[in-house]
């Protein structure tokens, strides 16, 4: 039996324009850690031995290339790093669950407006904030990882979609860019 | 006054000054045989068969409003028969007859037009159901005809058959499905039931029902007391107040429904067109509108106003189908509150108190149900018994667990 | 249409799907008759002002919320978590 | 005509466009009304009804006569204002509603025929004979109504939608507007600024004046420019707030690409969704129309748009013009044209106390009464005391006061408030909340009263808003505004209300004649404010004839509401993105790739798609490659990618206790490394889903869902544990995506399956356990949809395509290979497995013959509600299997054979048909009255709409294998 070659949904794709890079990312494993009704201190603990702690809601944090993102209540993912031995928690593995695509250049905002019914705002929507939300009819975790930068995720099975739909957006507000010139 | 060609020309030679009231504005009497509360399509209706049929004309409508301002006035005028649950199928067949005839029935011309209706569907598992439905409506001696793909596309070949996110399979039309004025159904039923004797009493709001030792009295209103010996609620849209007023409880949950029509365009859509995956569906109007919805709102309500997100999910669908309509501009859209029941299919029945009858629960198909809902209430006011197209339309259905749910989507009041 | 989700806060209607009244949270106990489970699953005050109803923030924390709403003029007043709720 | 040395047009950028057939010469910054007033074009359309010639009446997107199709490259674009269209280079436009040319429109015959076309006339005729009116009436009616033209025609344009948040949304930008935006803006609130035309200042474009001690240019000027510089206000031109909604949202329609010729991937429009803390509505008013006889010939206009045309257009809509008005304000439109060096025939002003003293002949106490010219107006008769006086004059400008532009004040079922001191409307204050209205819109006429209303409301929302903010108002013009009420002029012929509609004041009375006394029933007896204007031009006058017939008020009278959209929005813009595939997200196998390499045709099942069949070389129809795969895994082994299955996984120590909930049957006491078929109802009592549940640990299980209920048992078990059990030591997770699972059936499976395992399992039926597959963690389940011997193997997703790749190649060495979705079909029919098919919300578990799965040992959701009488007994439709030697069909209808055919014969339905090649039968899965009991006899199946009438055998509907004994082998 040879090893299984693995593929991304969208094989690294990526593309520029109008001051826009619009590319998929690998994030490396992804684990959702639920508590369990009164597994807050073990859990704690368990997630101390990175560093991290659970984060507030609508927020994540990121050290040493770790980021644990809140995902719901009393959920988060933690990203970039296997998990450690927990306790007081559900883990899932989600790796495989999403695709990530990063948004990033002076324009993203004004991308994202197009598809995200949320606020986008800097003062109200700060760097290091997750927001559980849609982009268009799909679920998504948006991470505002920058001023002009975002990660976005969406379950894998419709990354072609998500891709198509923020490709096409660029490309409109690429193209009312140059009506103003 | 007997409307007709000939009369439109006398009139009109003469400056139109002869035309008379379509109905009088009476005060309300002390005392009726009965009161309708409910000045709408089915409310008029009912008064209108029970003079027409049971000679029953001691009648007042309260209308708390003005005539045929409910729902009736704010919907799509859709008029069909393809239900396939015995209970609903005869019903609505008995009705559909009824309209076949409403115009000579009323001399009064509600442009009912039988131009076709057409539901798309797209999948096998959808064809399936479809083909069930069909067959049902022919078993009860309605009419349905199976269209391939291109059946589909000789009646509308605009459709979107190439790119579109769910392939167009096939269609199930209906011959005599369409559309109706229906402004011109409420009038026409108030003007037969006024000339019938019926008492049409708008600016009139019940406040109150008297009951006493479990029998109806009459009613309360902001027009004084009125006894009655039988009292009808039909009042769509608000019959969880209404028969609070009598102490009871509905299997009733209020909801919206949108609808939108489009700025006047040269013929272009010709049939009723409903999309099996979107929740969309549309016809033109005499008048050149384009006129559409889709699903309800979702949120229990009694605003008669929606908000964007459905508005927009309807006009995806229908640029999703049918993207030739995309430069047509919607004009305006409105919201009806309907009355939402727990397996989709209407009541009309007597209630706990003796003398008190209900005819509640159309859910978004009161439209077409105008006729046949008005002769049924008739008949069970009239007589105490259900009428036998009706007899399935039973209140406490929910407890006994004898559904009439066409959608198959269960206890959930907003999802049929 | 917006709604104040406990959790992530403000967001727009579409993200949230409806179920009904907060009738459904008082489900029949076991062996209850049946009058009380059409109670429970079909018969509504569905009142034309203030009520409580339930729903779904689906595309987001997907966290059941009970909402004190106005059903006539739609203001909101109230949200709860259902998994929090006091009783 | 065009007046040198006027106007906002760009003199430098000259544009060519063409109408009906024509080339005309304008500006940029012409509206397609202006350049074409500008080259003496005055018949511009023709009316609904009575194809009346007509020609401009506004300078706006409420005009309701100058409606014309544009042009494009690959469509055309029905019922756009020219008022409203900016002229570019290449623009084709083109009259419509017409029947011939424009000037010779045949369908003006209905003119003549007005007399028999009063309002309503069509509800007392046409009916007989009955088959006339689908066969003649309507459609004459059809052809003869509508206005503009769609193409019929795939529209290929690019939309757009969009969010937008800030403090303050500002709709217009007009002094109180600009006042408005202002104030908010350096107090560093987030600002956005609405402007529906193509240049902001709203009337001080067409006004002029001085603010400040400067020209109202310089001082517009001044403002925008520091507008433009604050990075908290966003300037939105060529964008309509078109509807207020819930809790601050407001819809808008930007138009992005209308005013360019067509650019890929530029979008022609925008619909925002603008959610606001505040909303100042700063939108001013809307001049009306005087009902006069024969007010409706081209050049008869508005007088505000007159003088619109003039000073920013730089156009004299006539050479001759005359004024009919009754406020003094009107009369600066005389005075500026005779500056400009246009003959002002006359002023006209009902107004017998109002200033004579004007540079052209004023008549006082004096009305217009009439007006002359075929095409055009030539000239008008004057009514003055007893006398008629005829006056020569290409253009009429008239003006019976303004209504406040409150639309939006409305859009919440508010009603708005009569002022009898403005003989108008003004908006209910609070009736849609945060929206505020200011200005004009809010009454205050003069542009002082602008300026200090716009600043105050923002001076309220920025404190509200916490910040602060000095600022002063410039002074301005000021005068009071006096106006008494001119609804109609009394007069032989027809005097228009409603324009586009072509309703006159006698339609009116006549629905008042005829007890359509109420608001609502006039309007919609005679159509009046239905028309493409939504009654802007005619609602308050049409009221006011109404109030007069019925001798009532018009406070008493009341008024119809206005619903959404301000102005029309097109479909493609609210529904941008909906085209096409964009409609629902598409959700794609990791195998896909490796099915479309093999032909296999795509099907969609529940946003997934999904491979059909695997057609091979020779074969021509399905049928032919869904027999092969049915025996190819009836006899080697099959392959097939069911990751569609919603899979979720449940952890915790109450995990099984969960599950006990939510199913009918026991999960608690499966053991581990085991998996059991569970049923799931709604709590309604009918069947919600099934599927298999595995135990993967003490406290872990694996739960699968059918494809198109995975996220309804989702929400399902969030409800039933966040309302119920929330304290249970439980929580789950969807992992749908995480896996992809791969279904390996057959009696070869077995070999398949433990060639890719690198260390052997022996799995039980009903078994799991973890497996390393080339070098992943894997999973193997033993279950089986095929009635063969079956497992599941699921690695993570990213290894799915190289999985299913490497398995089907394996299989087709061993004399199998991929099956699709038909085979799939066939094979669960074979062994009576059901879907939804079956479980298609109506039936019970009593129905599908799976009553004894519901433990009497537990409590479960949907337990109590089914056991109410009507889901039980005889008279329900039970599941069955149907056998026959004929071709039949799911949605046949059940008969008795010998009974007669109609609904109260009807013993049931075919849910699921197959052709068997392994029975060599047809097979059906089907619902029958007492259905378990009558297996062994012999029903009628009737398809009408196919021509099916088919003898079936009733039997079990377990039809392969009924023991099971490939299953366990």
């Amino acid at each position: 039996m040879p090893e299984l070659i693995a593929k991304s949904a969208l094989e690294g794709r990526s593309l520029t324009l109008g001051g826009v890079t619009l590319a998929e990312v690998e994030v490396g494993p992804i684990t959702s850690v639920a508590l369990f009704p009164g597994g807050a201190k073990l859990a704690a603990k368990g997630l101390k031995t990175l560093g991290l702690a659970m984060p507030a809601p609508n927020t994540f944090v990121e050290k040493k290339g770790m980021r644990i993102v809140w995902t719901g209540r009393e959920q988060a993912f933690l990203i970039g790093v296997a998990p450690p031995a927990i306790e007081g928690v559900a883990v899932t593995d989600q790796t495989d669950g999403w695709t990530v695509l990063s948004l990033a250049g002076a324009a993203s905002v004004e991308v994202l407006a197009r598809l995200v019914p949320v606020d986008l705002r800097l003062p109200v929507c700060p760097v290091g904030t997750a927001l559980r939300t849609q982009v268009n009819h799909m679920n998504a975790v948006i991470l505002r990882t920058g001023d002009h930068a975002f990660e976005i995720l969406v379950f894998r099975s419709m990354a072609r979609t998500a891709w198509h739909e923020l490709e096409t957006t660029v490309s409109m507000v690429a193209a009312r860019a140059g009506l103003k010139i | 006054m007997r409307y007709s060609g000939l009369r439109v020309i006398t009139e009109g030679l003469f400056g139109n000054r002869g035309w008379t009231p379509a109905w009088r504005e009476p005060s309300p009497k002390a005392e009726y045989d009965v009161v309708i509360i409910g000045g709408g399509g089915h409310g008029l209706s009912t008064a209108y068969y029970l003079a027409k049929n049971h000679g029953i004309t001691n009648v007042a409508v309260l209308e708390k409003g003005y005539l045929g301002g409910g729902n009736v006035g704010r919907n799509t005028t859709i008029v069909r028969a393809n239900y396939f649950l015995p209970g609903n199928s005869e019903f609505y067949s008995h009705s559909l007859k009824l309209w076949e005839g409403l115009e000579a029935e009323l001399n009064y011309n509600v442009m009912h037009s039988q131009r076709g209706l057409i539901n798309l569907f797209h999948s096998d598992g959808q064809r399936d159901a479809f083909v069930r439905r069909g067959n049902a409506m022919i078993n009860q001696g309605d009419d349905a005809i199976l269209l391939d793909r291109e059946g589909v596309r000789e009646h509308l070949p605009y459709l979107d058959f190439g790119n579109t996110r769910f392939p167009i399979y096939g269609g199930l039309l209906h011959p005599r499905g369409g559309s109706a004025r229906h402004d011109a159904v409420a009038w026409g039923y108030a003007r037969g039931a006024d000339r019938r004797g019926v008492d049409l009493i708008q600016n009139c709001e019940v406040t109150g029902i008297d009951i006493e030792n479990g029998v109806v009295k009459g009613v309360q209103t902001t027009r004084g007391a009125i006894r009655a010996k039988k009292v009808g609620i039909v009042v769509a849209g608000r019959s969880s107040q209404v028969a609070a007023m009598a102490g009871m409880r509905l299997p009733i949950e209020s909801h919206i429904l949108q609808a939108f029509v489009t700025e006047g365009l040269k013929p272009v859509i010709n049939h009723v067109v409903s999309f099996g995956m979107g929740h969309f569906y549309i016809s033109q109007s005499d008048k050149g509108g384009l006129v559409f919805g889709g699903d309800l709102d979702f949120y229990a309500s009694y605003a008669a106003r929606g908000n964007l997100p459905m508005v927009e999910h309807v006009m995806e669908a229908g640029m999703t189908l049918m993207p030739m309509i995309g430069r047509a501009k919607v004009l305006r859209s409105w919201g009806g509150i309907m009355d939402m029941t727990p397996d989709g299919s209407p009541i009309i029945d007597k209630t706990h108190v003796e003398g008190l009858f209900i005819d509640c629960g159309w859910n978004y198909g009161g439209f077409k149900a105008v006729p046949a809902s008005g002769w049924c209430m008739a008949h069970l006011m009239a007589t105490g018994e259900p009428h036998e197209v009706a007899r399935k339309f039973r209140l406490d259905r929910f407890a006994t667990g004898h559904l009439l749910d066409e959608e198959g989507t269960g206890s959930q009041h907003n999802l049929h | 249409m917006r709604l104040t989700c406990p959790l992530c806060g403000e967001r727009d209607r579409r993200e949230f799907y409806y179920y009904g009244a907060e009738d459904y949270l008082r489900r029949p106990a076991e062996g209850a008759p049946l009058a009380e489970w059409d109670n429970y699953l079909h018969l509504r005050d569905n009142p034309a002002g203030v009520t409580k109803d339930l729903w779904y923030h689906e595309a987001g924390c997907a966290q059941w919320l009970v909402v004190t709403r106005n059903t006539v003029t739609h203001e909101i007043s109230g949200v709860e978590l259902v998994a929090e709720r006091k009783a | 005509m065009r007046i040198d040395g006027k106007g906002l047009i760009d003199r430098t950028k000259p544009v060519r466009f063409r109408f009906d057939g024509k080339d005309y010469a304008g500006y940029k910054g012409d509206t397609l009304a202006s350049a074409l007033l500008a080259n003496d074009v005055r018949l511009v359309g023709r009316s609904f009804k009575y194809h009346r010639p007509r020609g401009v009446l506004t300078a706006g997107s409420e005009e309701p006569n100058a409606l014309v199709e544009v042009v494009g490259p690959t469509n055309q674009t029905p019922n756009v204002r020219a008022t409203m269209q900016e002229v570019f280079e290449g623009l084709v436009a083109q009259s419509q509603n017409r029947l011939g040319s424009l000037r010779f429109d045949l369908l003006a015959v209905n003119d003549y025929l007005a007399p028999f076309l009063s309002a309503g006339f069509y509800y007392k005729t046409f009916m007989w004979p009955r088959v006339f009116w689908e066969g003649l009436y309507e459609p004459l009616i059809r052809r003869a109504a509508g206005l503009g033209s769609l193409s019929g025609r795939h529209d290929e344009g690019t939309y757009e939608k969009a969010f937008a948040f800030c403090d303050v949304l500002v709709i217009g930008s007009g002094p109180s507007g600009l006042m408005a935006a202002l104030t908010a803006g350096r107090a560093g609130a987030d600002v956005i600024l609405c402007e529906e035309s193509h240049a902001f200042g709203g009337r001080l474009l067409s006004d002029g004046g001085v603010i400040g001690g400067v020209p109202a240019g310089e001082w517009l000027a001044q403002i925008l420019a520091e507008l433009e510089a604050l990075p908290n206000v966003r300037l939105m031109l060529r964008t309509t707030v078109t509807g207020a909604y819930d809790h601050g949202t407001y819809g808008a329609l930007e138009r992005v690409g209308l005013h360019k010729p067509a650019r890929p991937n530029l979008p022609r429009e925008c619909f925002w969704r603008i959610v606001a803390k505040h909303a100042v509505l700063a939108a001013g008013a809307l001049e009306r129309p005087v009902a006069f006889p024969d007010n409706d010939r081209p050049g008869i206009m508005l007088a505000s748009a007159v003088r619109t045309y003039l000073n920013r257009y730089g156009v004299s809509p006539g050479k001759r013009v005359t004024l009919f008005a009754n406020t003094d304000q009107a009369r600066a439109v005389a005075r500026e044209l005779m500056a400009a060096g246009v003959t002002v025939a006359a002023i006209i002003d009902p107004r017998p106390d109002a200033s004579a003293v004007e540079d052209c002949p004023v008549h006082l106490g004096a009305e217009v009464v009439g007006s002359w010219g075929r095409l055009g107006l030539a000239g008008i008769q004057v009514r003055k005391g007893g006398d008629v006086l005829q006056i020569e004059t290409d253009c009429l400008a008239m003006s019976g006061g303004w209504n406040p532009t409150l639309h939006l004040t409305c859009h919440m079922n508010g009603r708005p408030r009569w002022s009898e001191e403005l003989a108008a409307f003004v908006p209910m204050e609070g009736a849609v909340p945060g929206l505020v209205a200011v200005g004009a819109a809010n009454g205050s006429m003069s542009t002082y009263g602008a300026l200090t209303t716009g600043h105050a409301a923002a001076q309220k929302i920025v404190a509200a808003l916490g910040r602060k903010v000095q600022i002063e108002v410039p002074q301005a013009e000021d005068a009071p505004y006096a106006v008494r009420a001119l609804w109609a002029v009394e007069g032989k012929g027809r005097a228009w209300l409603d324009f586009a509609n072509d309703v006159t004041t006698k339609d009116v009375k006549l629905a008042a004649q005829e007890g359509f006394r109420s608001v609502e029933h006039m309007k919609r007896y005679t159509t009046q404010g239905m028309a493409p204007d939504q009654g802007k031009n005619s609602n308050v006058a049409a009221l006011a004839v109404l109030a007069d017939a019925t001798g009532r008020g018009i406070a008493e009278t009341g008024t119809t509401t206005f619903r959404p959209p301000y102005t029309p929005v097109s479909i493609a813009a609210m529904g941008a993105g909906g085209r096409a595939e964009g409609f629902a997200p598409q959700r794609f196998l990791t195998s896909d790739q490796a099915s479309r390499d093999r032909h296999a045709p795509m099907i969609e099942a529940g946003l997934w798609y999904r491979p059909s069949y695997f057609p091979k070389p020779g074969e021509t129809t399905w049928r032919e490659a869904c027999d092969r795969e049915v025996a190819m895994v009836r006899e080697a082994v099959g392959v097939a990618d069911v990751s569609t299955l919603g899979k979720i996984d449940i952890q915790g120590k109450d995990a099984g206790r969960f599950l006990d909930f939510v199913y009918t049957n026991t999960f608690s006491t499966l053991p581990v490394g085991r998996v059991r078929y569970g049923l799931m109802l709604r709590e309604d009592g009918h069947v919600l889903d099934d599927g298999t549940s595995a135990r993967l640990g003490e406290d872990h299980y694996l739960m699968t869902t059918t494809t198109a209920a995975a996220g309804l048992v989702m929400r399902h078990l969030d409800f039933v544990h966040q309302a119920f059990c929330a304290d249970w030591q439980v929580r789950f997770i969807s992992v749908t995506e995480s896996w992809a699972q791969f279904a390996v059936a057959g009696p070869k499976a077995r070999a398949l399956v433990q060639s890719f395992l690198e260390e052997p399992v022996d799995l039980p039926f009903m078994g799991v356990a973890p497996v390393r597959v080339g070098g992943v963690e894997g999973r193997l389940f033993r279950i089986s949809f095929s009635g063969e011997e079956g497992y599941e193997l699921a690695v993570p997703t990213r290894y799915g395509e190289a999985l299913f790749r490497d398995l089907v190649a394996r299989a087709e060495t061993m004399g199998g290979g991929p099956y699709g979705m038909e085979a799939l079909n066939v094979l669960r029919i074979e062994k009576g497995f059901i879907t939804h098919a079956e479980i298609h919300g109506r039936v019970t578990a009593h129905d599908i013959g799976m009553e004894k799965m519901v433990s009497a040992k537990k409590d479960c959701i949907g337990k109590a509600a089914a056991t109410r009488p009507g889901l039980w007994g005889p008279e329900r439709e039970q599941l069955v299997g149907l056998k026959a030697g004929a071709p039949i069909s799911a949605g046949a209808h059940l008969f008795v054979p010998g009974t007669e055919i109609h609904r109260e014969t009807d013993q049931g339905y075919v849910t699921s048909v197959c052709w068997s090649p392994t029975l060599g039968a047809w097979l059906g899965l089907g619902f029958l009255k007492d259905g378990r009991a009558r297996h062994g006899e012999k029903v009628r199946l009737v398809d009408h709409l196919r021509g099916l009438d088919v003898i079936c055998e009733v039997c079990s509907p377990v039809f392969h294998d009924p023991e099971g004994e490939k299953l366990r082998a």
